[in-house]
């Protein structure tokens, strides 16, 4: 088995690398990190969990169907934001209106992550589904294949 | 007024949208169209009301982008165009009631309506515009006639009209661009400064369709290959126009004179040795251009009212012989002058209304020809032109030898060639067909008309006229040339003197083109593929070499080629790239 | 008028514009007609009815016209026909056999132009 | 609210219907929605477009950060009739794909390609809507890389597509570089993206960073519309694509890059730029090439597709043409150019999907006949086809007439008349074309199977189409005064003229 050791590591680094993934993600609004970098390093744990453990494995965790809704939900919650302060009067993607009465600019802090929040979705979903159309060796057999 | 129309409607335009509609109809439909469209037309050009010459009527005054469009302009020389068109277009219906195919219905109503929107144009896009429609609603006429000589020549015909269009388009820009007015009026071919070369594009434009020397054979090549139908639609439309236009733009221009007298002169031989009569007809037709064009060059008011009356007659009888000659088509299969004779005995009315067209063709007295054409000859004479009278005077004998004699005699009388003794008891043919006798009667009696009470035709001229054709002097003159001509005619014939027809084609201007020119034309399209087989063959093995080259490294085939097109544009994309560069770092 | 490579016809089949006597009028009618008017023309021009534009070589003589006609006539004629020497084809010349194609017919609505020689219609 | 946010509602309805799009099911409830979303984003286009010519160009700052930090939207004249032109294409063209994706498109993406076509027609209303140098990159890429995918779709119908859309990708994506690396270039001589202020910053510098960048910036937009060595990707792109995608993009793609184009030309290089003039140059030169290369090309194909999309690349050369004249007539003919053609060439391309649609080839063999089998598309793409010649009383002899006028008034290295006469003659060109397809159509036999009835809602879209062409050949004066304005507006206070000289 000279998987073993390879295995072995996927297991121990797996939960750290998510946890790392959130602290990138919610840490965001404050200094270098977000979404973008949240979502892949998300992204590469379940990569690397499928790389030693096969595609099925990972499929039973997070099924391929899910992942367009993801790429879908990500940008909505990011476009939301935006249209959600429009309807609060202000400009598009213009977070003070949301704590408009905070000194500390609290608005910003909220829309920041919410943002961030569906970035990180998207971009997850998007490198998986990436991960698994190349992955999947054959590809879906088209009606006219040749 | 018509009720249901807006005011300012083009006539043009509801013809063109007749001859739309008709396609959706059967022969009948058509011909009820057609006649409701020309009458609601001319209706519609007569409640506009016309203005004298100089303070004309305009409607519908619109300016795009600092050029100012006027779609109706309505001054008698226009109004008086614009409604011999309508006449035209109304006989072209009557006479094509049973025969005409859907495409010469509906084609023939608007190519007369835009001919009809030429003449009331008033400014020079509107003209193009046109005159362009006028040239494509045309050659479909041709085509009709079916047969590949028809789309041949229907072809050329294109070819030069739309010559004509472009020429006249370039001419247009130039002269805008020079800060002309936008508005149709007169040009001046000779300034100060010489000869002003906008003018003279324009002059050779117009020159195209009015069938100038040299440039005449479209007319002659494509007319005689149309159906019967088609070619009395043909006869009244295009050359008008271009006269129309020539008397608007360059009424008193001096080179004019020459070039009509040219014009009136050759066709007549051509005519005389032609063996299709309605190609003799086409012939005739020049021949009367070149009258018109002769008086526009005079350009006094009467020579213009005598080329305004010319073209109004003109028109009348030129189709009156063309439809004598289609009904003789349509009942014998030919208009050769070696299959035809003796008509007269089957079909008398035919006969009768073509001599009619005959003889005012001719201008003897009491028909429309005489009316019109002493006035040019006169107008000629009273600027003491002497050689352009004379040459008039010549070609009047011209045109009463081979309109006035030659289509009446070989058609219907000469030889008789259908009696069923000789044909083995086979019948003659039959009369013509109902609608087309009606068209030719309306046509001959518009010319019985206007020679019998002129002032008809005189209350339509562009200017006030005092002019009286019937005076003895006139008579007695015009009937001495024509009878001394005509029994110089029977001596010839009775000396066997007279040439005897023959089956042939006569060559033309358009031999330079149609025989050396294709050939050359051919021969450069030969060489042309010959040296590109050669550059590629010669390219193919080069490339050819240097692939399997890379292919033996590489892949063969297809994967190659399609790896080296996106690289090799991505090479271009780089080199379009360095040449940005470097231009930016040496400008 | 017919001449030997016209076949005669039979006397019945002619038209009264064909009888020698029709002939014989035109004969006389039409030289007549012209002396009448040249005649008259130069009563009038005794009588200075006339309106001249140009010298007695042309318009102020009364017969002008008359020789103009006869002359321009003929020359026409007799000059004219030599042109062919020049320019006469056989007629299949520019397009070859297609020249002498029958007309096709493109509208079969309408079946007028079909009727070949001499074929009774319809 | 509504008011205020014109700028930007267009653009960010379509990118946040797309993922909604993209979760409906794959049936004809996607492409319903996708056009709603287009006629939505029309009403509104159209409304920015009356706010634009009455009271002038329009700002909007995102976040609502203000304008040299933050990043602007700025719409002009010329922004909005672009961004109506596009949201007019696609509210015509997506209900139009409904029925056509259901024969070109495999039935499990269809939700996928409403939600790429509705990111593409997002990516392109936000190209023109913002006023930030690199925003313009951003959508660019949104567009570009939304088009690669949804010509690719085409697979269905010919495994070509794959090769095309490939191309395109490498093609698009070394354009895309070339163009970000001339923005990198320009921000590290001013230090800012805006637009304007780009504009302002970089009066009077001339140094090498500054020309290079330039370089980069005018051939990757060349590449981005296909200037005419530049073009190779765009004849496979259009051919094998969808025909709605094909009818889509040719419309609008190139027309909104060059609109980019001008937009960089005019606003943030000017005239007093020293070496603007290279940029006028290239354009004379390459589209007057473009002009007779492309239809020479055109006239020796096979495909009818193929065939359109070379004309194109040669419609594409008298656009630029205008442009090179560097006059407002110029632009301002550049501009009714883009719009009059965007409009038949959508005619054509829809009358072509319909022709697919029924027949299922794009070949000119299966056209022969058509006059008689399918009246109203041929109709519908001989109407196109007239006024792709220029024929009178269709749009685009206005845009001829419109470029003859401008070329007459402009002082250019070489003679006017000499250009006028190319355009005539590449306009024959034209009339080779398009009257060889006219004839296949019209005057041979038809040959084969009966053609499948083509549904209502292909029809009336091409039929709308083709009544705008000649609605814009009658009607001219609206739309010349209107780009004349927006050519004016581009030029003055656009800074081209003005500013700081």
């Amino acid at each position: 088995m000279g998987h073993l050791i390879l295995r072995v590591t996927i297991k121990l680094l797996f939960a750290p690398i998510i946890l790392f993934a959130l602290y990138v993600q919610f840490h965001g609004d404050y200094g270098p990190g977000g979404g973008f970098q949240a979502g892949v390093t998300l992204a590469a744990a379940f990569i690397l969990h499928a790389l030693g453990f096969g595609l099925d494995r990972c499929q039973k965790v997070i099924p391929p169907g899910w992942l367009p809704v993801g790429m879908a939900l990500g940008v909505l919650i990011y476009a939301g934001t935006g249209i959600y302060t429009m309807l609060l009067g202000g400009n598009f993607l213009d977070y003070d209106v949301i704590q408009p009465d905070s000194h500390h600019h609290a608005g910003q802090h909220i829309g920041i992550i919410v943002v961030e929040l569906g970035v990180g979705l998207a971009v997850a979903a998007t490198m998986l589904q990436i991960f698994y159309a190349f992955a999947a060796r054959e590809p879906e057999p088209m009606d006219d294949a040749w | 007024m018509i009720p249901f129309l807006p005011a300012e409607t083009n006539p043009a335009i509801i013809l063109m949208v007749a001859g739309v509609l008709m396609v959706f109809f059967g022969p009948r439909g058509r011909g009820i169209i057609g006649v409701i469209a020309v009458a609601l037309g001319f209706l519609q050009m007569y409640s506009l009301g016309v203005g004298p010459m100089g303070d004309a009527q305009m409607y519908g005054i619109t300016e795009v982008a600092g050029y100012e469009f006027i779609p109706l302009r309505l001054d008698k020389l226009s109004v008086v165009f614009a409604t011999i068109f309508h006449i035209a277009a109304l006989v072209n219906v009557i006479y094509g009631w049973q025969g005409a195919t859907k495409v010469e219905a509906s084609m023939g109503i608007v190519y007369a309506g835009s001919a009809i929107g030429g003449a009331l144009a008033g400014d020079l896009l509107t003209l193009f515009v046109f005159w362009e429609i006028a040239a494509i609603s045309s050659v479909f006429i041709i085509w009709a006639g079916g047969g590949h000589a028809a789309f041949k020549a229907g072809m050329r015909y294109l070819v030069i009209q739309v010559m004509s269009g472009l020429l006249l388009l370039a001419g247009i820009a130039l002269h805008l661009v020079r800060g002309g007015s936008s508005e149709f009026g007169a040009f001046k071919l000779v300034g100060e400064a010489g000869v002003d070369p906008v003018a003279a594009l324009i002059l050779f434009a117009f020159g195209i369709k009015a069938c100038f020397p040299i440039l005449h054979t479209w007319l002659q090549d494509s007319y005689p290959k149309a159906s019967g139908v088609g070619a009395v639609m043909l006869s009244a439309f295009t050359t008008k126009l271009a006269i129309y236009a020539l008397a608007r733009g360059f009424a008193g221009t001096d080179i004019l004179i020459p070039i009509g007298a040219t014009m009136t002169v050759f066709p007549v031989f051509f005519a005389l040795i032609e063996n299709d009569l309605r190609k003799v007809l086409a012939y005739s037709l020049n021949n009367q251009l070149g009258f018109m064009v002769c008086a526009i060059g005079i350009g006094t008011p009467l020579a213009i009212n005598g080329a305004a009356a010319h073209a109004f007659v003109h028109i009348t009888y030129k189709a009156l012989l063309f439809m004598g000659m289609g009904a003789v088509l349509l009942r014998t299969g030919t208009t050769k002058a070696t299959d035809l004779g003796g008509l007269h005995k089957s079909m008398p009315w035919t006969t009768a209304f073509t001599i009619v067209g005959a003889m005012s063709i001719s201008a003897f007295p009491l028909f429309s020809g005489f009316v019109a054409k002493s006035m040019i000859t006169l107008a000629a004479a009273e600027e003491h032109m002497l050689l352009a009278w004379l040459v008039l005077l010549f070609a009047s004998a011209g045109v009463l030898e081979h309109s006035g004699i030659k289509i009446p005699y070989f058609a219907f009388f000469a030889h008789d060639r259908f009696a069923p003794s000789l044909r083995n008891g086979a019948p003659r043919p039959k009369e013509a067909p109902l609608s087309m006798l009606i068209a030719m009667g309306l046509a001959a009696f518009l010319c019985l008309l206007v020679g019998f009470y002129p002032p008809v035709l005189y209350g339509l001229l562009p200017y006030e006229t005092d002019y009286h054709a019937y005076t003895l002097e006139h008579v007695a003159t015009q009937m001495q040339l024509l009878m001394f001509a005509i029994f110089a005619f029977m001596l010839l014939v009775r000396f066997k003197l007279y040439p005897p027809e023959v089956r042939s084609v006569n060559l033309d201007v358009d031999w330079f083109w149609r025989v050396p020119g294709r050939k050359a034309l051919m021969a450069a399209v030969q060489m042309t593929a010959d040296v590109w087989h050669a550059i590629w063959a010669a390219l193919r093995d080069i490339t050819g070499q240097v692939l399997s080259g890379i292919g033996a490294v590489h892949r063969p085939g297809g994967l190659l080629a399609r790896y080296w097109t996106v690289g090799y544009t991505a090479l271009t994309t780089a080199a379009v790239l360095a040449v940005a560069l470097l231009l930016a770092f040496l400008s | 008028m017919s001449d030997e490579q016209h076949p005669d016809i039979l006397p019945e089949e002619r038209s009264i514009f064909e009888t020698p006597g029709w002939i014989r009028f035109m004969w006389f009618f039409v030289p007549g007609t012209g002396l009448f008017f040249a005649l008259m023309n130069i009563v009038l021009a005794v009588l200075h009815k006339t309106h001249p534009h140009f010298g007695w070589l042309f318009d102020k003589n009364p017969v002008f016209y008359g020789i103009v006609g006869f002359v321009s006539f003929s020359f026409i004629v007799l000059v004219g026909q030599h042109l062919r020497k020049i320019v006469m084809r056989p007629e299949d010349y520019y397009d070859g056999p297609e020249a002498t194609m029958p007309r096709i017919n493109t509208d079969d609505e309408v079946r007028m132009r079909s009727i070949s020689l001499g074929e009774t219609d319809e | 609210m509504l008011l205020d946010d014109l700028p930007v509602l267009p653009v960010i309805l379509p990118l946040v219907a797309a993922p909604v799009c993209l979760l409906l099911p794959n049936n004809r409830l996607a492409g319903s929605f996708a056009t709603l979303v287009a006629w939505i984003a029309l009403v509104l286009s159209a409304m920015l477009l009356h706010t634009v010519a009455v009271v002038g160009p329009v700002e909007y700052a995102l976040g609502g950060w203000a304008s040299p930090l933050g990043i602007i939207y700025r719409v002009d004249l010329a922004g909005a009739i672009v961004m109506t032109l596009v949201a007019l294409m696609a509210s015509v063209t997506f209900p139009y794909a409904i029925e056509s994706a259901r024969e070109e498109i495999v039935p499990s993406q269809t939700s996928a390609f409403f939600a790429m076509f509705l990111i593409v027609f997002a990516g392109l209303m936000g190209v023109v809507a913002t006023g930030d140098a690199f925003n313009v990159f951003v959508f660019l890429e949104i567009s570009s890389l939304s088009t690669y995918t949804l010509v690719a779709m085409g697979a269905k119908r010919d495994r070509r597509a794959l090769t095309a859309a490939f191309t395109y990708l490498v093609l698009g994506t070394i354009g895309a570089t070339f163009f970000v690396i001339g923005l990198g270039l320009l921000y590290q001589v001013t230090g800012t993206l805006n637009m304007i202020d780009l504009h302002d910053r970089l009066a009077g510098v001339d140094n090498k960073v500054v020309r290079a960048g330039y370089a980069f910036i005018l051939t990757g937009l060349g590449l981005k519309l296909a200037m005419f060595p530049l073009h190779r990707w765009l004849p496979a792109a259009y051919t094998y694509a969808p025909s709605p995608v094909t009818a889509f993009l040719a419309s609008t793609s190139t027309k909104v890059a060059i609109y980019a184009m001008l937009r960089f030309l005019f606003t943030v290089f000017g005239f007093n730029f020293g070496f603007i003039d290279v940029a006028f140059t290239f354009f004379l030169i390459l589209g007057l090439i473009g002009m007779f290369y492309a239809s020479l090309i055109a006239i020796f194909r096979e495909d009818v597709k193929m065939i359109l999309a070379y004309s194109s690349v040669a419609q594409i050369g008298y656009m630029l043409l205008g442009i090179s004249f560097a006059t407002v007539d110029g632009v301002a003919a550049a501009l009714v150019h883009v719009v009059n053609h965007a409009v038949m060439k959508t005619t054509l391309f829809l009358a072509v999907g319909a022709v697919f649609y029924a027949l299922g080839s794009h070949r000119l063999s299966a056209y022969r006949g058509l006059g008689k089998r399918m009246p109203v598309t041929t109709a519908v793409f001989l109407i196109g086809g007239l006024s792709l010649i220029g024929v009178p009383l269709t749009g685009g002899f206005i845009s001829k007439w419109v470029l003859v006028a401008a070329a007459f008034n402009s002082v250019l290295a070489v003679p006017s008349l000499v250009i006028v006469l190319m355009i005539v003659a590449s306009s024959l060109l034209a009339v080779a074309y398009i009257g060889r397809i006219a004839w296949t159509m019209l005057l041979e036999e038809p040959v084969g199977r009966q053609p499948k009835p083509v549904p209502m809602m292909m029809v009336v879209p091409m039929v709308l189409m083709a009544a705008l062409t000649i609605y814009l050949g009658i009607d001219a004066a609206t739309l010349v005064s209107l780009c004349r304005q927006a050519a004016e507006t581009l030029l003055s206070t656009g800074l081209g003229f003005g500013g700081t000289s």
